[in-house]
């Protein structure tokens, strides 16, 4: 067999049971979202099999005016999501890169074990995570008690429910998401190259921003695509710690099916998420394969 | 005090190993390096060359002692703010920057505008025989190809002093020879002070104001290149640079007699009349032909005769049995067939060519 | 220089250890609460108790006896195992595969290579309850029972996804001429793997296999849609409980499990270094 | 034999699921649902394999028009006669044929009296004490909940699908959204540590009241509020429809009504278990409202597509800022 | 057909560049390398040696031609199943294995047992003077063990044919001759092929029992070294390998006349009667002395002398202005101080060791 023809077999070893997997068992139901989102909604929930454009109609501007009409209310509820999961991102960045830095300096041994450390609070469930930081934040919560305790205020702070405690929230959730990426590429840093930067008078700030920071641009991308990916979804964290009194982008594409029983205009919703980010995605993925053919393959 | 742009003083530094014992990669060093020289650091694999580089630009915390660059203490100095620049040994070229933006990195970091740097790119690129290579990336070249694209990266800025570890092992002879001259031109044009790090004996010899032989984490010997070559402080010195035979025993007032009975002709002077000691006479001092009758000989038997290019090394051993080694110039062709064929040679020296190494200065 | 490094050193352990601060101190108070002996509202403190411990672990307890609605313990305990078997299962699938296609795109050159890798992205993008609704329409219109195979494969289709990123973040840049050392010494393409290649990529494939673990132990819409009769995991069994109030003794369980994975972890870390 | 109930989360004693098996030697499967509509959409998926489940009554209706229900006729079992017929509110089912009455509450408002300093009566009184004294409260997350509290304080009957009848609820929800501290089912917990004064709550909140009469109250507001009832119903689908009957019928017997509702503290279509009921639940009022309450009481009924209405108008009170 | 352990056949690689052209790496380059001979491989920075050796590695696949190893062909062979171990010009050391580990990985791969394993390793290490290093990680090391590190793992398993890519460029001169001592007694003991870079043409032409001089991705000559040396094949070979002196001009049978009117003398045979031609005088074959008095000379204003050890570079020019180079032994002191009083001197040549180059022959 030709090196050509060896390498195809590798390939097709290693690309065909994930292909075949996804044909199955995502592509079946990403048509099944795909169809539904161009039927007529079904009396209590379901679909009728009619072609119906116009649940996308409702979101873009055209509507069927006897049935549906066009609101602007979604394209701010998906505007807001983006506001929140963009915060998530830079906040969880902010909260790892350096952590990852310091972790990647230990010994072997120890790094692996602090991996673990950091994952370790989730392997608790995600509600009691999160109700921990009710019980922090709430009126009566830890911070204020310590705070009205220590007469540093003298009515309590409005902690809870809260944008803030959206963010904060979210940041303790997607810490694990953001840390294994960019501590992956943390990791492997070649410093002799920020020797050399800085023996070539780059200062720190200088050499982190044109060495460190490309050097390990591949994990921050990926941390920052799965973080922010759960983030424009994720309604558990505005629900418990922002009250829910705003809609979120899952928020609305739960309502969808679930109480509004209309499943096409939910299928709709996520389609055209899906799609906004796959256009984002893809052009990053355009760029990084265009720029450095190196640092990002 | 001396002007003197570089200055260690008591530097040290040992390394742990796994083996749990530790390397002494500095051993108390002193040098001082003077404005616009050109310094040389030999010494055999392992020795702590690297370290000391690495100690000037500010990638090796002494354990002990100080640096001084320019006359300023610059021990606790971070290496960005050290006037010095270097070409690594292993290049550490930075793998997601093109050759033109490599290059141009100490330009761009000092604020020189685009269009500027991209000329003074284009100059060293050039310099260093890379013209138009600027768009490809590190790894789209050839080793010597990224040797030179470190060296150009190291001069673009000019520093007050360079520091290079190797930086020509990868090339060629005729690119060797033209990158030294390259540097030479930076040392006399721009004053530039260099700290080189070579294995190539002859390029420490033309290059060198001055040579420092390192052994063990220490000095042996900081000479000129000539004195290194024809007087070494020590045994030491005088194996590793260059070829040698040296020969042990009695010094008796011109003659040193090796306990073998061999006897070897020397120019006394003051402190070589008696004592023991170790003669050397290096290979192309022993010449073939019976030129200059009147000096003293050596009769060998021939071993090897190996082709060297522009001479022959000739390798064999004297009838007490101690090897000797010299050098045959390869015009002299009548001779090397005469001696391939008897298989003997008397090869003869000038007693003023024997340098003599007292013992009490080997106490390596 | 030394005061400077040092200082900028100890500033970056002083933030990290701030950094696990962040994450613990809600441990610790999980840890705490988990004593308090308020049986309906676990968010008030009325006095210390170790007895949802006692009952996690199947004693008879008092509490058992008066409060009134604990029985379903059992039922957690078996969400728990259920939890821990699946995401013990989507790991290790979700981590080869994801692996597995991280190491040929990079690797390989191939058509549609930049497609592929968009195409990687798409699990992660659908939202949960979409993807579980048409997963449970594709289960059950393709006849295949819902249970646990259906929960792992559910999870596989995003977790492969997040294993894939971060992997592939490890590998950017990854130096080729290993590989080629290896094979050049004769290692096959799998020895070269085992012996070259993973121990590089380790740092990567242990992250994605950590983040694949906790996200299927959170997963709940998903889930709950792929479900079958007989299998309710951890998170399903809390939001189902959520509109009556937290069952103090989640945190009796959510303390125990951690004091495990810790005390297990520690020991391979102490048995690892007595070993070398 | 097997039976897989599928129920709300903790809405079932475990002592009567275990005293069922013990009986008839019957494996019981609990699997739970968060939501009618959760549980809709999963067997509308076609998951198959649940024997009963326990909608709300106006789901009731919605799965008897997607033929998901199985006919039991439990009605003409002996026990049914212990079934208060005021209980067979499903449109779909009036003489019950297909499902058995399971349990039912009010939703009203749980209160801290020591924050709110008084006991209240509705939800005026409340959201002008709150206000006098700037406290909040919370609602439930829950869309017909909360636009029912808007058109009962307009009021409007709670299914109501009148747009402009939705747009006053929607209104009188956003104007009170300041003094709204969240939309959460947290509330038991918020309003006994007092971070909140009052909450939007089941009357399953009485758990609390009952432990602590000092501070806590439960009150069904004097505009009126909504009731729930859920049944038990057996899937067409069922694959135990033998043993889902039996418990339908074990269900119809007072002592394990009784049982039931000493845990869960929910009001029991059960006349006899009533009395079987621990004192303070039998004498409660809240948990057993008299007629002139029950009178001011409202069931949620099936909208049909005037459910996309509320679905409108919802989104512009979360949205609302 | 000849007994080779390796054979190109018509091997042709182009790499694209970010320019947008291409360079060629190798330009359908056949070769045969006889079983158990020592090929260097000699050439400038950038011709496509390291190509050369990663395509019979297996590293490079090959635009178009095969590559036979001990007869079998392995164009479509993957590498770990080509019996070839190469030495790498960046040494690519594994990082997360120790120097034992690093050294013994063929063994490993090979499933020799633990024990064994671990005395070759011991061996191995032994033999480039790393004893005792076995716990170190390669990060740990200077520049130069790591590269004997390399050496040490790819001449470990004893394959068929070894390749090394510049394996001693980090060595200094005493270490990188007893490397090279290692290197024959692995050619003679067991037979190993070798293909060897080198930069150092010293080395190439001790080492070798033939050399390949490329250059832009071909083979300029393959030949042996005194070959190589003496009778160049064209003009780039001739600067290429050693230094020279190069005359272009017409042959008029025994004499080759420059267009400025230096005649440089030459012993004619058959096709070195008329035409134009080059002819190469070595520096080393020039004599400063005024002996074998019947011989041609050239007269020389002497612009430098360069001290380079054994020896003294004179770089001058003729009274026409042509740069000439010559080596003077460092024996001969008094021509020297002489020359350096003087500025003149009279070099003179043997007519027998002029080499020709004929004109058509520079077709590169
Ligand atoms: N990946 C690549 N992309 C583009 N050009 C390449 C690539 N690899 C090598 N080249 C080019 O191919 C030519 C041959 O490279 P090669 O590495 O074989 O040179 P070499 O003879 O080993 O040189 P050196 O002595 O400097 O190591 C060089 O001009 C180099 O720039
Ligand atoms: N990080 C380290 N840990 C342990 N030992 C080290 C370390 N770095 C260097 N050494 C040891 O210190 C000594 C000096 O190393 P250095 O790199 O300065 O040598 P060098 O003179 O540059 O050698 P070479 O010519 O081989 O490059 C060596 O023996 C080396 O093994
Ligand atoms: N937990 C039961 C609540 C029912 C609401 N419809
Ligand atoms: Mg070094
Ligand atoms: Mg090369």
């Amino acid at each position: 067999m030709s090196l050509a023809g060896r390498r195809r077999v590798q390939l097709a070893l290693l690309l065909t049971p994930v292909s075949l997997f996804f044909a199955v068992f995502f592509l079946g139901p990403l048509t099944i979202m795909i169809v539904t989102s161009f039927l007529a909604p079904g009396l209590y929930g379901g679909v009728e099999w009619v072609f119906y454009p116009h649940n996308y109609g409702r979101i873009l501007g055209f509507a069927d005016p006897a049935f549906e009409i066009f609101d602007p209310v979604y394209l701010a509820i998906f505007l807001r999501s983006l506001k929140i999961a963009a915060f998530t991102v830079i906040a969880t960045l902010f909260v790892c890169y350096p952590a990852a830095f310091c972790i990647a300096r230990l010994s072997e041994r120890w790094k692996n074990f602090c991996l673990f450390l950091i994952t370790l609070p989730f392997f608790t469930s995600l509600i009691v995570r999160l109700f921990i930081w009710v019980l922090i934040l709430r009126q009566t919560g830890i911070v204020n008690e310590v705070l009205l305790a220590g007469g540093i205020i003298d009515r309590p702070l409005e902690l809870i429910y809260t944008d803030g405690a959206i963010v904060l929230g979210m940041v303790y959730i997607f810490i694990p998401f953001m840390f294994m990426p960019v501590y992956a590429s943390v990791e492997k840093l070649d410093w002799t190259l920020v020797r050399a930067s800085l023996d070539l008078g780059a200062g720190p700030i200088r050499t982190f921003i044109r060495i460190i920071l490309p050097l390990t641009a591949p994990g921050i991308a990926g941390g920052a695509i799965i973080v922010f990916i759960p983030a424009l979804g994720n309604f558990v964290v505005p629900a418990v710690l922002g009250g829910a009194k705003v809609m979120m982008l899952g928020n609305l594409i739960e309502q969808q099916f679930l109480s509004a029983r209309n499943w096409p205009f939910g299928s709709a919703l996520a389609m055209m998420v899906m799609c906004a980010m796959l256009v984002l995605l893809f052009v990053y993925v355009l760029a990084s394969g265009r720029r450095g053919a190196d640092v990002m393959n | 005090m001396r002007d003197s742009i570089v200055r260690l003083e008591g530097a040290a530094k040992t390394f742990p190993t796994p083996e749990g014992q530790s390397v002494t990669a500095l051993d108390a060093i002193d040098l001082d390096v003077d404005r616009n020289e050109f310094l040389t650091l030999l010494g055999p694999s392992g020795c702590g060359k690297t370290t000391l580089l690495q100690a000037i630009s500010g990638f090796v915390e002494l354990d002990a002692g100080r640096i001084l660059i320019d006359g300023e203490d610059m021990t606790t100095r971070p290496p960005y703010r050290r006037p010095v620049n270097t070409v690594f040994q292993n290049y550490a070229l930075f793998p997601h920057m093109t050759v033109g933006e490599n290059t141009g990195y100490a330009l761009e970091v000092a604020g020189v505008a685009k269009a500027e740097r991209m000329k003074q790119v284009a100059a060293a690129l050039d310099m260093v025989g890379l013209t138009g290579m600027e768009g490809r990336r590190p790894r789209q070249l050839s080793g010597g190809q990224q040797q030179r694209v470190a060296l150009a990266r190291a001069i673009i800025a000019r520093p007050k002093l360079l520091l290079l570890d190797e930086p020509l092992s990868a090339l060629d002879k005729n690119l060797r020879q033209a990158m030294q001259i390259e540097l030479k031109t930076l040392q006399s044009e721009l004053g530039i002070s260099f700290i080189f790090v070579t294995h190539d004996q002859q390029e420490a010899l033309t290059m060198s104001d001055r040579v420092a032989v390192l052994s063990g984490g220490r000095i042996q010997q900081l000479d000129t290149p000539r004195n290194i070559y024809d007087r070494p402080n020590n045994s030491f010195v005088a194996t590793f640079v260059g070829a040698s035979n040296l020969f042990e025993g009695q010094m008796d007032n011109g003659w040193l007699l090796t306990s073998d009975g061999t006897a070897i002709r020397y120019v006394p002077s003051v402190g070589n009349v008696s004592g023991k000691a170790k003669a050397l006479i290096r290979p192309e001092q022993l010449f073939i032909s019976g030129e200059g009758r009147d000096h003293p000989f050596l009769d060998v038997e021939v071993e090897q005769l190996v082709f060297v290019g522009s001479s022959f090394e000739l390798f064999g051993h004297t009838a007490e049995g101690r090897k000797v080694t010299a050098e045959i110039p390869a015009g002299r062709r009548s001779f090397v067939g005469e001696v391939e064929q008897t298989r003997k040679a008397r090869l003869s020296y000038d007693p003023a060519a024997v340098h003599l190494i007292r013992c009490d200065a080997d106490g390596i | 220089m030394k005061i400077a490094r040092f200082l900028f050193r100890g500033s970056l352990f002083a933030y990290t250890g701030l950094f696990f601060a962040f994450i613990y101190i809600p441990l610790v108070l999980i840890a705490v609460y988990s004593f308090n002996s308020n049986p309906v509202n676990m968010m008030t403190w009325t006095g210390f108790t170790t007895e949802w411990y006692a009952q996690v672990l199947g004693f008879k307890t008092t509490i058992s006896e008066n409060a009134l609605y604990i029985e379903s313990t059992d039922q957690l305990v078996q969400a728990v195992w259920n939890s821990l078997i699946i995401a013990g299962s989507t790991t290790v699938i979700a981590t080869v595969l994801g692996t597995a296609v991280a190491i040929a795109l990079y690797r390989f050159a191939f058509f549609g290579k930049r497609f592929y890798r968009t195409v990687m992205f798409m699990p992660m993008l659908m939202p949960d309850i979409v993807l579980g609704i048409a997963l449970l329409i594709f289960f059950v219109n393709s006849g295949i029972k819902l249970g646990l195979t259906t929960i792992i494969i559910g999870q596989c289709t995003f977790l492969i996804s997040y294993v894939f990123i971060v992997v592939s973040a490890r590998l950017a840049g990854m130096d080729r001429t290993l590989e080629n050392a290896s094979a050049d010494l004769g290692a096959n393409e799998w020895v070269t793997f085992r012996k070259v290649v993973f121990p590089q990529l380790l740092p990567g494939i242990v992250g994605g296999a950590l983040l694949a673990f906790i996200i299927s132990m959170d997963d709940l819409v998903i889930t709950y849609f792929i479900a079958g009769v007989d299998v309710t995991t951890l998170p399903m069994f809390i939001f189902a409980m959520l509109r009556r109030g937290i069952k103090p003794e989640i945190n009796a369980i959510a303390v125990m499990m951690l004091s495990f994975s810790f005390v297990v972890a520690s020991l391979g870390l102490y048995l690892r270094s007595r070993q070398k | 034999a097997e039976l897989n109930i599928y129920n709300w989360g903790e809405y079932i004693n475990p002592a009567v699921l275990k005293k069922f098996e013990e009986e008839t030697q019957i494996k019981v499967n609990l699997s739970t649902y968060s939501s009618n509509e959760e549980m809709l959409a999963k067997i509308q998926g076609g998951a198959t394999g649940y024997d009963i489940v326990f909608p709300s009554v106006h789901m009731q209706d919605i799965m008897a028009k997607l033929d998901l229900l199985e006919k039991t006729d439990i009605n003409t079992y002996e026990g049914f006669k212990n079934i208060d017929p005021g209980f067979m509110r499903a449109k779909s089912d009036p003489k019950g044929e297909y499902c058995l009455p399971y349990a039912f509450g009010s939703v009203g408002i749980f209160y801290n009296r020591k924050i709110l300093g008084k006991d209240i009566t509705g939800w005026k009184d409340l959201i002008a004490t709150v206000e006098a004294k700037g406290l909040k409260f919370t609602l439930l997350d829950d869309m017909r909940e909360v636009l029912a509290v808007g058109l009962i304080l307009n009021g409007h009957k709670v299914n109501s699908t009148d747009p402009t009848e939705l747009q006053q609820a929607a209104d009188t929800i956003i104007a009170m959204k300041p003094d709204v501290a969240a939309f959460t089912y947290e509330t038991r917990a918020m309003v006994q540590s007092g971070d909140v004064a009052a909450g939007h709550f089941f009357v399953g909140a009485m758990v609390d009241v009952l432990a602590n009469t000092a501070d806590l109250g439960y009150v069904i507001p004097e505009e009126g509020a909504t009731m729930y009832q859920e049944d038990i119903c057996v899937l067409k689908t069922a694959p135990n429809k033998d043993s889902a009957l039996k418990f339908l019928q074990f269900y119809t017997r007072p002592e394990i009504a009784a049982l039931n509702v000493s845990q869960q503290t929910n009001g029991t279509a059960n006349v006899p278990a009533r009395q079987l009921t621990p004192d303070n639940i039998k004498n409660s009022k809240e948990i057993n409202p008299s007629p002139e309450t029950m009178q001011r009481l409202q069931i949620f009924e099936d909208l049909g597509p005037g459910l996309r209405q509320l679905d409108r108008v919802w989104t512009k009170v979360k949205t609302a800022q």
